[in-house]
């Protein structure tokens, strides 16, 4: 293998499983188990981007989550993915990825320039200049917004599905590091179901990367029995790859597992990635710790990593990362590094030791292997341009505020840093749990939970093995006991290392002017230096959350998992205040960025985005052509066009058809509630605005229904069944509203009535079968009742029989047309409709649909709710106040209507209009003015909310809300349209068919 | 002081911007103001500019309970428009959007107004009913907008599906094409500096804890530093506004929900105008910075959390994925969430108040960003004269009395 | 012929296939009766009257079933219930009921058209039914004799384990029958492999 | 995402529920008697109260009782479910 860099032995990749991948163009090899990061570094390559402001070249600093720099773009097409991290892509055969934010290339980019003018982009620049002048800034913003962004958006759809799942558990654990799998065994023994995520393919966190030893065994060894004894409790769920991305209130957790973004593409198969919404009764936060770089001049070069990221490096993925390393910490946990680059062969110039002294049994074995530990020093500059080339250092003063002493070059390919760790309390305090400044470890630990929360190992600041896996038990225990198991496992035993303490260093002195100093990276990803932040300090941007959006720190892909503490260390340090006092930004999901197709899930596309609720005759509807139109979430046919006709040639035909002989419409989406109780009628008395309790039985009244703000809310018929029983329609989009609403009143407000409510709406199907044939189709079908006039008149309704069947018909017309509505059990609705059609047959019968439906009601005047109302008209202004009781003493609404702007006379009112030219139709949603030359703003004095061409009447008709319209008949209107026409109308009564009435009273 | 440019940015390299001064002076609060402004936000800090600049009244404190900007202002999807339906709104939000447009230059200070243009997206017969009604009101008063269809909109944004096969397919829309977006931290800002030049002082980590009046008349305020005099208060506080009027005895027609926002990764540049959709239920535009800004839906229950329930980003992402499914693949990289103020009718509330010389603006619940320049413009004249100016003169307190409402929640659900 | 042969379940244009791999068999129970219930449980006029025609007392616990005969009367609220008949016997039962009940403050109403019963048998049904479901269906807390109303994808089911252990009983509304049932030929695609 | 409990169905998920605003406001008796003013206040006035606040939810999706719930607007906590016409909780405020 060409891997350069790969050390012989170790690791934990597969070394027969060889893969291939490019980079940037380039093919190279990497080995299964690798990332993608690791693949890059086992061939030497260090440079894999570019800074996002200033285009400076960048490596790879970290080996996780946190990482700020190693973002690509995988992969091309519908497969393609934006800005994943190196650290955590897993190498998978034919890997295809490529820099972002470099153009042309990456070892050459024309922005780069920006690094040599990045004087004049200090933070916040923008806000002081590209102001001159005013038109060009448009100009100037398309230059921006092509130079920010990191990776490239997909042009394709996505092919990949995106599972969902829910789950409840005793114990949820975020984390499956070793602190992660001991509260698993903890409360797993004792039989809780637990549920144990870890966003890495493999468990076993740090100490997958560490020669520790738990129980006296190996921790690999120790890791892998955990594992295999998790694997085999039957209530123990164990989801690898899997990113505790949000914790949300009541123990409620967001998890994106990744399914198969790790496999070959050609081995990918089912779902790409699975959300799982977990409700636990006790969450464990085992999620560790990050480790913090340290800030100083020039820190941003390829070559500089955090130290634990290269013990990564070397001992889990056996790559080297340099040759001749330094080593700049301000802690004991950074020594272990220089012993791992050692025993990889690698040479480890000197370490560099901001605290005086260093005794540790770590810091010693140091010493012992020959390494150069530099007491009180720190790096003050590094050189290098694609690849680090050397460090500077000097000495330190013992408060780490100043440098003095000659500058010492120490010549190496690899600076490993650690400035101290930060816990992962991203999770807890996303929970509620504001975190805690520990100064003396010098971080942010958990606060105290305000869920059914506990945080262990080094997420709850506790660094040290042996004292995690105490916490870590016993935290399991008491998860699975709050549960009610009984659970008292002992501690996994491990050995006390002590360590000196840290010595915190948010920035390191230059030696330079102040102002002058090379830039010190604090947010790599944006470009956000320590000048950046000293700058917003100085002017007035005093609060951390000022600072975080006037510099951008924290604002990346990373959310500053990096580089936060280190910037609000400095901030503090400029303020001159504690870091306590200066506190943190808030902490939010995601965790780490998650896809978008994950969060839709399958509730995608024309059949899952949202139910199309569909009646019982669609089929036919389908089978019969008809175009359908979205009502609520109802299907609902829209028109039946034949051959070669519009929707106007249709929907005149099936006018005239059903004027002249005999229509069918499906209206079995109107909402339809039982009303049964010896209160019944004194109920809809308070719903509806007319009258109830003298409706005789079997008898049909149209009632509006108001909101208490006395503004119409729904409208429909309600029929009188029996003394205490009423059958009522609604609209079709407000039946779920209209019922709710009920019960709500006889429920919360007038729980000592006796009224039942049940929604029948999906247990009838209706057609209505409308014209002057309806009686001959519908009594050609139904037996047992008297289809006379006089037996069965206009409003009633009457059980017959279709066949076997028992059936319900009511005589009740939204056309001003002889129609009966037939009711029959949905199940029988397509076998009514086909009788019904076969029955008209002779009368060629014609299916409409709700555009028919409206020209015909139009052309009666009838309203349609939702249409000519917009929540804004009441009873009176539709012109039917004579629906509207004047004797009853309340109604729902009924006090609204005297307040003074509801009472005036003049408010805007239904009319009718009639176009100048006959077969102009007006839009709908036309504006009217009395005086198209006025000058602007024109005043308005209504608009059109219904308009058709009526085929019936000759000439287009339409109905509109004009202020003061009932005075003002016979007057003219313009409508000026977009085009530039306008049309002129003559104000009508809202009614152009029939108006006498005589069509339906037959 | 002062004065933002090219020109000054090249001098303070010079000095390796040691020299800057401060944005804002952050004072101690004095005894006593002519004018206390409550509430920090967009609002209150342009409020207080434009009593200084167009009113002449210069002692003025902007009280801030944590720093400025830090409420709605701060956590909004920034889209400014005027397309409204009625014409007391459509005027109102007009005079804002023509502030706006000059907002970068009056205030020497860019607060980056992106005038990218606004679609609003119908998807069904009644959408398309209610979109001609609002862009012929909007012509006719002088406010531009056009009606779109399928094909015009399918080649602006190329990225949107407009199949005839979706569930709720795109039937057209309105566009605005001097809508857009802004930077909304450089409006709070950018105000903060001006009212400030003009002497304004303003008071960060200041909170409002009770506001004191003599015989129905406000003379001031209690805070967390201590009592503040003033004939004059004016509150501004969004979110909170029920909080205040408690303070000072009456109840407002209000109640605060949490509504939630998120941004995606930071991409190249992929969509360079503002869709919004009422029906498929999401909002979406690109920041400068290249992250997709995306506003989800309300949460139903009151909430002082600046939190919401998870279930409203799933819907909310399930529906920009609908309409743009070549995002599937990008990253959602931050949520949060701020407390807006809503009202019965969608509208705000600006005017005077049962108790004399306390002023309240707030109301504007999901939608006032783009009214900040307009609604502080308003809110001085009401301040100063201590009487509504025509253009707020309909969003009173009494026309929750009146039945005066100015529904601008749009057309009710279509039933038939 | 009878009229009976005429019904069309709400399902009608799906294609239900038969389960490949891990996928849980997905089957529709049409035609049963269905008979909304409500009255006052704690009128003891009213559990009596009830009690002749269904020969049980009717659960009062909530989220409970009781099996009576033919008979299942699942809990849908504190003065609700849903009782399910065999086919074309709803008929029958609601006007006994009806008689029984006379003037006592009650309702009996027949939405045998508007529902329809899925199961949901075999591996993975639980786990079917938890790609959009919230309620917790493991079985040491949803248990036999249990029956739950949820939300189910975006629409709602009445949720029962079947008494045989083997999956659940769903009762789902016939306008969205069409919905859940393309959700669940979807949902199963993740079970296939 | 709130975990709501239903008084007759136990703690169940809050996408079963719908809010139904602000609770214990009476209708007032005889509305005709009432000033603009006095309906103005039941009809749109609230007390949005930051902190514990008293308020009516509907187990939609399940058993379609409303009552009510004790919930902190800050914390998000509920400190109790009662049915309609009980004494509810005194939650602690904090
Ligand atoms: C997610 C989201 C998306 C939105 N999207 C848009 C959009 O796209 N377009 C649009 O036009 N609008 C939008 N809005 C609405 C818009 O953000 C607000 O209407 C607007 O920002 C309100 O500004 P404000 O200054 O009134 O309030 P805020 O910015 O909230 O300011 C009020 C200030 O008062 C302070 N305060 C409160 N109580 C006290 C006290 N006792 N003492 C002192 N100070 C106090 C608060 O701390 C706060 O800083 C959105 C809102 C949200 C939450
Ligand atoms: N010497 C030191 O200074 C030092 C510092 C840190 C850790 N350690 C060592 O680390 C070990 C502690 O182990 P630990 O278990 O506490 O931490 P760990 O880092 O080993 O494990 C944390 C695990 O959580 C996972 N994780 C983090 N956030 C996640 C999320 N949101 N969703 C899913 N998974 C997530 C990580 O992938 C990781 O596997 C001990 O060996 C300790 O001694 C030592
Ligand atoms: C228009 C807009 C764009 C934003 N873009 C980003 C972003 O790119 N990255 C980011 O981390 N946060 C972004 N945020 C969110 C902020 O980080 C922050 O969450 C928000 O202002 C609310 O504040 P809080 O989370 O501190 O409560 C953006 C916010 C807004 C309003
Ligand atoms: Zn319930």
């Amino acid at each position: 293998m060409s891997q350069s860099f790969r050390i012989a032995q170790g690791g934990r990749i597969d070394r027969d499983n060889q893969l291939k991948f490019s980079f940037n163009g380039k093919t190279y090899t990497g080995q299964a188990g690798d990332t993608l990061a690791s693949a890059l570094l086992a061939n030497g390559i260090h440079m894999v981007g570019r800074s996002w402001k200033y285009h400076r070249p960048r490596g790879i600093l970290s080996a996780g989550a946190e990482e700020p720099n190693a973002i690509f773009q995988l992969e091309k097409g519908e497969k393609t993915i934006p800005n994943a991290r190196a650290t955590q892509v897993e190498l998978y055969d034919d890997l295809d990825a490529s820099s972002v934010n470099c153009w042309p290339s990456l070892d050459f980019d024309l922005l780069s320039i920006n690094s040599k003018v990045s004087r004049m982009l200090p933070a916040g620049f923008y806000y002081k200049t590209f102001m001159w002048p005013k038109s060009m800034w448009m100009k100037y913003e398309h230059i921006i917004r092509k130079a920010s962004g990191l990776g490239k958006s997909p042009e394709v759809n996505d092919s990949d599905r995106y599972e969902h799942s829910h789950r409840h558990c005793d114990v949820l654990i975020a984390g499956g590091g070793v602190a992660g799998l001991t509260a698993a065994l903890a409360a797993g023994r004792a039989g809780a179901r637990v549920i144990l995520v870890d966003e890495q393919s493999e468990f076993g966190g740090m100490a997958l990367s560490s020669y520790d030893k738990i129980d006296g065994q190996p921790v690999s060894d120790w890791i892998q029995a955990a594992v295999a004894e998790l694997q085999e409790l039957p209530e123990v769920m164990l989801l690898p790859r899997s990113t505790a991305y949000g914790y949300h209130d009541y123990n409620f957790l967001t998890i994106n597992q990744r399914l198969t973004d790790h496999l070959a593409l050609n081995n990918r198969k089912g779902g790409r990635e699975k959300l799982w919404h977990i409700r636990a009764h006790q969450v464990v936060l085992a999620t560790g710790a990050m480790e913090r770089p340290l800030v100083h001049s020039n820190n941003d070069r390829p070559g500089i990593m955090l130290a634990s990221a290269v013990s990564t490096y070397v001992n889990r993925y056996a790559v080297k990362p340099g040759e001749r390393a330094v080593i700049f910490t301000n802690n004991d946990s950074a020594y272990q590094t220089a012993l791992d680059l050692n025993a990889a062969g690698a040479q480890v110039v000197a370490v560099v030791d901001a605290r005086s002294q260093s005794s540790s049994e770590l810091a010693n074995m140091v010493r012992s292997a020959g390494i150069e530990v530099m007491n009180s020093c720190a790096v003050v500059d590094t050189s290098g341009g694609k690849r680090l080339q050397s460090v500077q250092v000097m000495s330190l003063s013992s408060d780490g505020q100043s440098v003095s002493g000659q500058r010492r070059t120490l010549s190496c390919d690899l600076l490993a840093v650690s400035g101290g760790w930060s816990p992962v309390v991203h999770l807890s305090s996303q929970s509620g749990a504001k975190a805690v400044w520990n100064e003396e470890a010098a971080m942010f630990i958990p606060g105290e939970p305000v869920q059914q929360q506990a945080s262990v190992g080094s997420a709850n600041g506790t660094l040290e093995l042996k004292l995690s896996l105490i916490e870590a038990a016993n935290a399991g225990n008491a998860a699975a006991k709050a549960c009610g198991f009984d659970s008292n496992m002992k501690a996994p035993q491990s050995d006390a290392v002590i360590s000196d303490p840290i010595m915190p260093l948010w920035l390191v002195p230059s030696d330079k002017e102040k102002g002058r100093e090379p830039k010190a990276f604090i947010d790599l990803q944006n470009d956000v230096g320590s000048a950046d932040i000293e700058l917003a300090a100085r002017e007035g941007f005093h609060s951390v959350e000022h600072v975080k959006r006037y510099t951008a720190m924290g604002f990346g892909t990373d959310q500053g998992k990096t580089g936060n503490i280190n910037g609000m260390g400095i901030l503090a340090k400029t303020l001159n205040q504690t870091i306590a006092e200066t506190g943190t930004t808030t902490y939010r999901p995601n965790y780490t960025p998650v896809t978008f197709g994950s969060m839709a899930g399958q509730n995608l596309g024309s059949r899952l985005f949202d139910p199309a609720r569909k009646t019982a005759m669609h089929g036919w509807h389908e089978e019969n052509g008809a175009e359908f139109e979205d009502v609520g979430q109802w299907k609902r046919p829209w028109y039946y066009p034949k051959a070669g006709e519009t929707i106007h040639d249709a929907v005149n035909r099936e006018c005239l058809a059903t004027r002249n002989s005999v229509g069918i419409l499906d209206a079995s989406t109107l909402g339809k509630i039982e009303i049964k109780g010896k209160d019944s009628a004194q109920f809809l008395e308070m719903m509806y605005t007319n009258n109830w309790m003298k409706l005789p039985v079997g008898m049909a009244r149209y009632g509006f229904m108001l909101g208490e703000d006395g503004m119409v809310m729904d409208d429909g018929v309600t029929i009188r069944l029996a003394e205490d029983h009423f059958y009522m329609h609604t609209t079709s989009g407000g039946a779920a509203g209209v019922l709710s609403s009920m019960e709500r009143w006889l429920q919360t407000e007038w729980p000592e009535m006796e009224v039942f409510l049940t929604s029948v709406t999906d247990h009838w199907a209706t057609a209505a079968v409308v014209g002057p044939n309806s009686r001959k189709v519908v009594s050609a079908i139904c037996e047992g009742i008297d289809f006379s006039a006089e037996a069965f008149p206009f409003m009633a309704s009457r059980v017959g029989k279709i066949g076997e069947l028992e059936c319900r018909i009511n005589r009740i017309s939204f056309s001003g047309e002889l129609a009966y509505e037939v009711n029959l059990p949905a199940n029988y609705g397509r076998f009514m409709w086909e009788k019904l059609m076969e029955a008209g047959a002779k009368y060629d019968i014609t299916p409409y649909g709700t555009e028919t439906m409206h020209v015909l009601r139009a052309e009666k005047g009838y309203v349609i709710v939702g249409q000519d109302t917009d929540g804004s008209i009441t009873v009176d202004d539709l012109g039917m106040s004579w629906a509207v009781s004047k004797t009853k003493v309340d109604f729902l609404g009924k006090r609204s209507l005297t307040r003074p702007d509801t009472a005036r006379t003049d408010r805007k009112q239904l009319v009718g209009l009639l176009t100048e030219e006959p077969d102009s139709v007006l839009p709908e949603g036309a504006q009217l003015v009395n005086d198209p030359g006025a000058a602007t703003p024109v005043p308005m004095v209504g608009h059109v909310s219904s308009s058709y061409y009526s085929a019936c009447c000759g000439h287009s008709i339409a109905m509109a809300l004009v202020k003061d319209g009932r005075r003002r008949m016979g007057e003219t209107v313009y409508a000026p349209l977009a085009d530039g026409r306008v049309l002129k109308a003559t104000i009508t009564q809202p009614l152009f068919y029939d108006k006498e009435g005589a069509k339906s009273n037959v | 002081m002062s004065k933002y440019s090219i020109f000054s940015l090249a001098r303070n390299a010079m000095s390796f911007h040691q020299n800057w001064e401060k944005v804002w002076r952050s004072p101690e609060p004095k005894k006593q103001y002519d004018v206390i402004i409550v509430g920090g936000g967009g609002h209150g800090l342009a409020t207080a500019y434009y009593l200084a600049k167009e009113h002449g009244i210069k002692n003025i404190a902007v009280l801030e309970k944590g720093w400025i900007g830090g409420g709605n202002t701060g956590r909004n999807t920034t889209i400014v428009r005027s397309n409204y339906l009625w014409d007391e709104s459509a005027h109102l939000y007009e005079k804002a959007m023509k502030l706006w447009e000059g907002l970068s230059q009056d205030l020497n200070y860019n607060v980056m107004f992106s005038q990218r243009g606004v679609y609003n997206l119908g998807h069904n017969l009644q959408d398309m009913r209610d979109i001609e009604r609002r862009v012929n009101a909007n012509r006719l008063n002088g406010i531009d907008g056009y009606v779109v269809g399928p094909e015009e909109i399918k080649r602006a944004i190329p990225a949107l599906n407009v199949d005839a096969g979706c569930r709720y397919p795109v039937l057209g829309a309105s566009f605005q094409p001097r809508a857009g977006v802004a930077r909304h931290d450089a409006v709070a800002w950018g105000f903060a500096r001006g009212a400030d030049q003009h002497g304004v002082d303003i008071i960060q980590n200041c909170e409002v804890t009770a506001i004191r009046q003599e015989n129905g008349e406000v003379t001031g305020v209690e805070t967390s530093k201590g009592t503040i005099l003033a004939k004059k208060v004016g509150v501004v506080v969004a979110g909170h506004c029920s909080v205040l009027a408690d303070m000072a005895g009456f109840r407002m027609p209000i109640e605060s929900h949490p509504l939630q926002a998120l941004v995606s990764e930071p991409i190249k540049p992929v969509l360079d105008t503002v869709v919004m959709s009422n029906a498929v239920h999401g909002y979406v535009s690109q920041s400068d910075k290249g992250d997709l800004v995306i506003g989800a839906g309300i949460d139903s229950y009151t909430g002082y959390g600046q939190r919401g329930s998870f279930s409203g980003i799933e819907h909310t992402v399930a529906a920009i994925i609908e309409m743009f499914p070549i995002f599937s693949r990008v990253r959602m990289n931050r949520q949060w969430g701020g407390i807006v103020d809503t009202t019965p009718d969608a509208c705000p509330i600006i005017g005077n108040t049962p108790v004399k010389g306390l002023y309240f603006n707030c109301g504007w619940g999901t939608g006032g960003f783009k009214a900040t320049p307009g609604s502080g413009w308003v809110f001085a004249h009401n301040i100063a004269t201590g009487a509504p100016h025509e253009l707020n003169a309909a969003f009173g307190l009494d026309r929750f009395t009146s039945g005066f409402l100015i529904d601008e929640h749009g057309a009710a659900g279509v039933a038939h | 012929m009878s009229d009976l042969f005429h019904q069309q379940s709400p399902i009608v244009q799906i294609k239900l296939t038969e389960p490949k791999a891990n996928q849980p068999l997905i089957r529709e129970i049409p035609f049963q009766g269905f008979l909304n219930l409500r009255g006052r449980p704690n009128n003891p006029d009213f559990m009596t009257a009830v009690k002749k025609v269904l020969g049980c007392s009717l659960p009062i616990e909530a989220n409970t079933v009781v099996v009576s005969g033919d008979y299942k009367i699942y809990w849908l609220g504190p003065d609700e219930w849903l009782v399910i008949t065999p086919t074309e016997q709803q008929r029958k039962v609601q006007s006994e009921l009806i008689s029984a009940l006379g003037v006592i403050f009650s309702s009996v109403v027949d939405n045998s058209s508007g529902v329809t019963i899925i199961n949901i048998t075999g591996d993975n049904a639980a786990n079917l039914i938890a790609r959009d479901c919230p309620l917790d269906l493991h079985s040491t807390v949803f248990k036999a004799g249990q029956c739950a109303q949820t939300r189910l994808a975006k629409s709602g089911a009445m949720i029962a384990p079947l008494l045989d252990g083997s999956g659940f009983e769903l009762i789902i509304r016939r306008s969205f029958a069409d919905y859940l049932l393309l959700w669940m030929q979807d949902a199963l695609i993740e079970f296939e492999a | 995402m709130l975990l709501i409990e239903c008084p007759w169905c136990g703690e169940r998920d809050e996408s079963e529920f719908s809010y139904a605003g602000e609770a214990h406001i009476a209708r007032p008796l005889e509305t005709e008697k009432l000033s603009d003013e006095e309906w103005a206040n039941y009809l749109f006035l609230r007390k949005n109260i930051k902190g514990l606040h008293r308020e009516q939810w509907n187990h939609a999706a399940g058993c379609r009782r409303y009552f009510n719930v004790e919930r902190n607007t800050v914390s998000y906590k509920i400190s109790g479910s009662y049915k309609i016409g009980e004494q509810g909780p005194v939650g602690d405020d904090t």
